[in-house]
């Protein structure tokens, strides 16, 4: 149901009924790794090249999702998921394998929550029974796609972000009831494109925190709820810079958050000795943090109720070449249990 | 900081390589980074006292020129090699030393032709001659031959 | 690049990020450029000494077989994947030398290779050296022609 | 030979510094740092400073790239000091042809037996 300018509520409470989550060897010697189902060694998976290895980890994801839950590719009507790579191929190639009627989607790194409020909302109007929903990222595949060869020796900046090498995947299914102690969605916000005019690649955060803001502010009041309301704000890929700067710009216009409340993915992921600058990001980052380690967590009862905001810059190497300033989104879901 | 240690094994194998490399002949050993001073030669074995006098007053020629510290001079039989080291700090003017160096010799000896080159190999190589000349088996046309090398060794460009 | 102009509200913004943005370790970073550019440098005259000492190199021409040389360790160090961190850890300090040149087309030719030789690797070699190659290569065109120009103006050639 | 060890870490290490700077100060990329500074040398070396400065400096400045622009340079003057304004462009390469062609080849040897480690 449509909620103020432009956020939905599910009245049916949707139900997450598994996840599954895969992550390479960074993530592996980070803070979340006892989060991840499928953890790898090595980068390339046993593949032969580095999109190949992006499949693995969706399919994988997408698997263990389905098997936890005890149910087979054929149980889900949709798959609605994407990635960072051109054309999105790692997921669409994941998809033939699975077989299961798809949606792709590019919304940068915001992919994860966008895919779930889509989902969400099908699964809440019986448009379908279960959806697999999800997004994943490869370090080295996007590092070559967007920045340098990996191998090559450039200097990032204190500002730049960690790809995560990663994919979370969702089992999304109707609530029958039967569902007990698993963690539902409950409303989403559909972010508009902001863009503040900053042109530097190699400050994604910076660039993403007005339309985290933004997203956070038209959900406040389109639900006409404050931050009391939930137990955990947690962005996608922010970073430091990214989480500051956004809550001081929710300062200026009278929102006020509470530091202990507001986390980022990015900064959850990983240890602070890891080389990753001000944080990780990528389509992957908030797919795995929230799908392996919130959703945990929510299980143990330590959060009741959270809002996740997922953030994406939707620029590309040549739209940064031409001198363009980097547009960026953010959609929120919010999951209670 | 591991890529540093590894760099520096690097360079002390290097270092390990260069010693173990090394020739017998102690002046050439040392010729790059001391001051070895040779005594002006001729390739002639037993020269006579004027051309003795002459590599002799070329040395000193060269030697006066306020940024050369070290020369060496091998007189062939038509050319006169003068090779030197230059002050690091004059080594900005090296062109206009060279320069010098030509106009003062082709002003005080105009019946002979000089190679002058500052460059360290040259001189290293005028050092091994000038050792090689030594050894009794060694004869005059050998030399000859070595110098008119080292000559062309100048003229190389890349 | 065209650069648009900015809305006052994202000039507001710019200065609001400003404050939060963690500043590049300036001083730091050309300090640890000074020492590992310096490194190098000196161990491409300890490789240039070695030539002239073993082999038929002047210094004029030991320039040659130096900067291979490096280019040759610099594709190990790529290889085995020791270059690109020794490119954080440096900055300019390991991309200015010409290892860093060497760098730039290994890591492209490495990168590269799972499209194939001659589309992957060929065409993308010179993805990252190519603008060097270029901009050196014109500007070198202008600036010698003009020189020739002059010196055949002043009758000297 | 020694000072010359000595002077070569000073300088090409600033040179290094020169390029740090315009990473972090003007915030160029590494292909635009580069770029420049190649187009440096090439003008220093038309101005003739170059060749004293390597004199000076030995592989303080014969290794940063800045002697790529210097050495196209000076082939191409080579080569117009015998053929005229035609060699400025046939001699361009004379000098640094040993450079671009080991970069080329160990290149392809690297992408023959090495995988990028990520």
């Amino acid at each position: 149901m449509l909620k103020g300018k432009q956020s939905w509520i599910f009245e049916n409470h949707p139900v997450i009924q598994s996840t599954g989550v895969s992550g390479g060897p960074f993530e592996g010697n980070g803070n979340l790794a006892k989060d991840f189902d499928i953890l790898h060694e090595d980068l390339w998976m046993g593949k032969t090249s580095y999109e190949q290895a992006h499949r693995v980890l969706l399919e994988e994801a997408a698997q263990t999702a389905l098997k936890k839950s005890g149910r087979s590719a054929d149980d889900a009507q949709f798959f609605i998921a994407g990635d960072l790579i051109n054309q999105i191929t790692p997921t669409s190639f994941a998809a033939r394998d699975l077989k299961i009627p798809y949606f792709g989607l590019f919304g940068a790194c915001s992919t994860s929550m966008e895919g779930l409020a889509i989902s969400s909302f099908i699964v809440n109007y019986r448009g379908a029974k279960n959806i697999l929903t999800g997004a994943s990222s490869h370090n080295a595949a996007v590092e070559k796609q967007f920045r340098y060869p990996t191998e090559y020796g450039g200097q990032k900046p204190p500002t730049a972000q960690w790809t995560v090498t990663g994919a979370g995947v969702a089992l999304l299914t109707e609530n029958d009831g039967t569902h007990e102690n698993c963690p539902y969605t409950t409303s989403a916000t559909i972010g508009r494109v902001m863009d503040m005019g900053l042109i530097d690649p190699f400050n994604m955060g910076g660039a993403m925190a007005p339309a985290a803001a933004d997203t956070i502010e038209a959900h406040f009041n389109d639900l006409g709820v404050d931050q009391s309301h939930y137990d955990l704000i947690v962005t996608g890929d922010l970073g430091k810079i990214g989480r500051d700067s956004m809550l001081a710009l929710l300062e200026e216009k009278g929102i006020s958050i509470d530091q202990n409340k507001c986390n980022d993915c990015g900064l959850l992921l990983y240890k602070n000795d890891q080389p990753v600058q001000s944080g990780g990001s990528g389509a992957g980052c908030s797919a795995t943090v929230l799908y392996g380690h919130l959703l945990n967590e929510m299980k143990k009862g330590v959060y009741k109720r959270i809002l996740v905001v997922a953030t994406g810059a939707l620029l590309s190497p040549l739209t940064v070449q031409q001198g363009e300033s980097i547009p960026c989104i953010a959609h929120a879901v919010s999951i209670e249990i | 900081m591991t890529n540093h240690k590894r760099i520096f094994v690097l360079f002390i194998l290097m270092l390990l390589v260069l010693a173990g490399c090394e020739d017998s002949s102690p002046s050439s050993r040392t010729a790059l980074f001391k001051k070895v001073d040779p005594a002006p030669l001729t390739i002639t074995k037993n020269p006579d006292q004027l051309e003795q006098i002459l590599v002799d007053q070329v040395k000193e020629e060269a030697s006066s020129v306020k940024s050369i510290y070290d020369v060496a001079v091998i007189k062939g039989e038509k050319e006169i090699l003068v090779a030197y080291k230059v002050k690091h700090m004059s080594r900005f003017r090296m062109k206009g030393i060279e320069s010098d160096l030509n106009k003062i010799l082709s002003d005080k000896f105009p019946d002979h032709t000089f190679t002058v080159s500052s460059d360290y190999k040259i001189f290293l190589e005028a050092i091994r001659l000038g050792d090689k000349m030594k050894k009794p088996d060694f004869s005059e046309k050998k030399a000859d031959k070595q110098l008119k090398k080292i000559i062309s060794l100048t003229n190389e460009l890349t | 690049m065209a650069k648009k102009k900015k809305t006052p509200q994202q000039k507001q913004y710019e200065q609001l990020e400003k404050k939060y943005e963690t500043k590049r370790p300036v001083v730091k970073n050309c300090i640890k450029a000074f020492f590992v550019g310096g490194f190098i440098c000196m161990l491409g005259q300890f490789i240039s000494f070695l030539y002239i000492y073993f082999f038929h190199f002047t210094e004029q021409t030991s320039g040659n077989p130096t900067s291979a040389t490096i280019i040759f360790l610099s594709m190990l160090l790529t290889g085995f994947g020791i270059y690109d961190r020794l490119g954080q850890f440096a900055g300019a300090g390991s991309a200015v030398p010409v290892s860093g040149f060497g760098n730039s087309i290994i890591s492209a030719a490495i990168e590269h290779r799972t499209e194939g030789f001659v589309l992957g690797v060929g065409g993308n070699i010179f993805k990252l050296a190519g603008s060097v190659i270029l901009f050196g290569v014109f500007s070198a065109f202008v600036v010698a022609l003009i020189k020739t120009i002059i010196l055949m103006a002043r009758g000297v050639m | 030979m020694l000072p010359m060890f000595f002077w070569a870490f000073v300088i090409g290490g600033l040179i290094c510094v020169i390029g740090q700077l315009m990473f972090d100060v003007a915030k160029r990329t590494p292909a635009h740092t580069l770029s420049t500074l190649v187009v440096a040398g090439a003008i220093l070396d038309g101005l003739g400073l170059y060749e004293p400065f390597a004199d000076f400096a030995g592989a303080g400045a014969t290794i940063p790239i800045t002697s790529f622009g210097n050495a196209l340079v000076h082939g191409a003057m080579q080569e117009a000091e015998t053929h005229g304004l035609i060699g400025v462009l046939t001699g361009m390469f004379e000098v640094t042809s040993s450079g671009i062609s080991a970069a080329i080849v160990f290149g392809f040897i690297g992408a023959l037996i090495f995988k990028p480690k990520g």
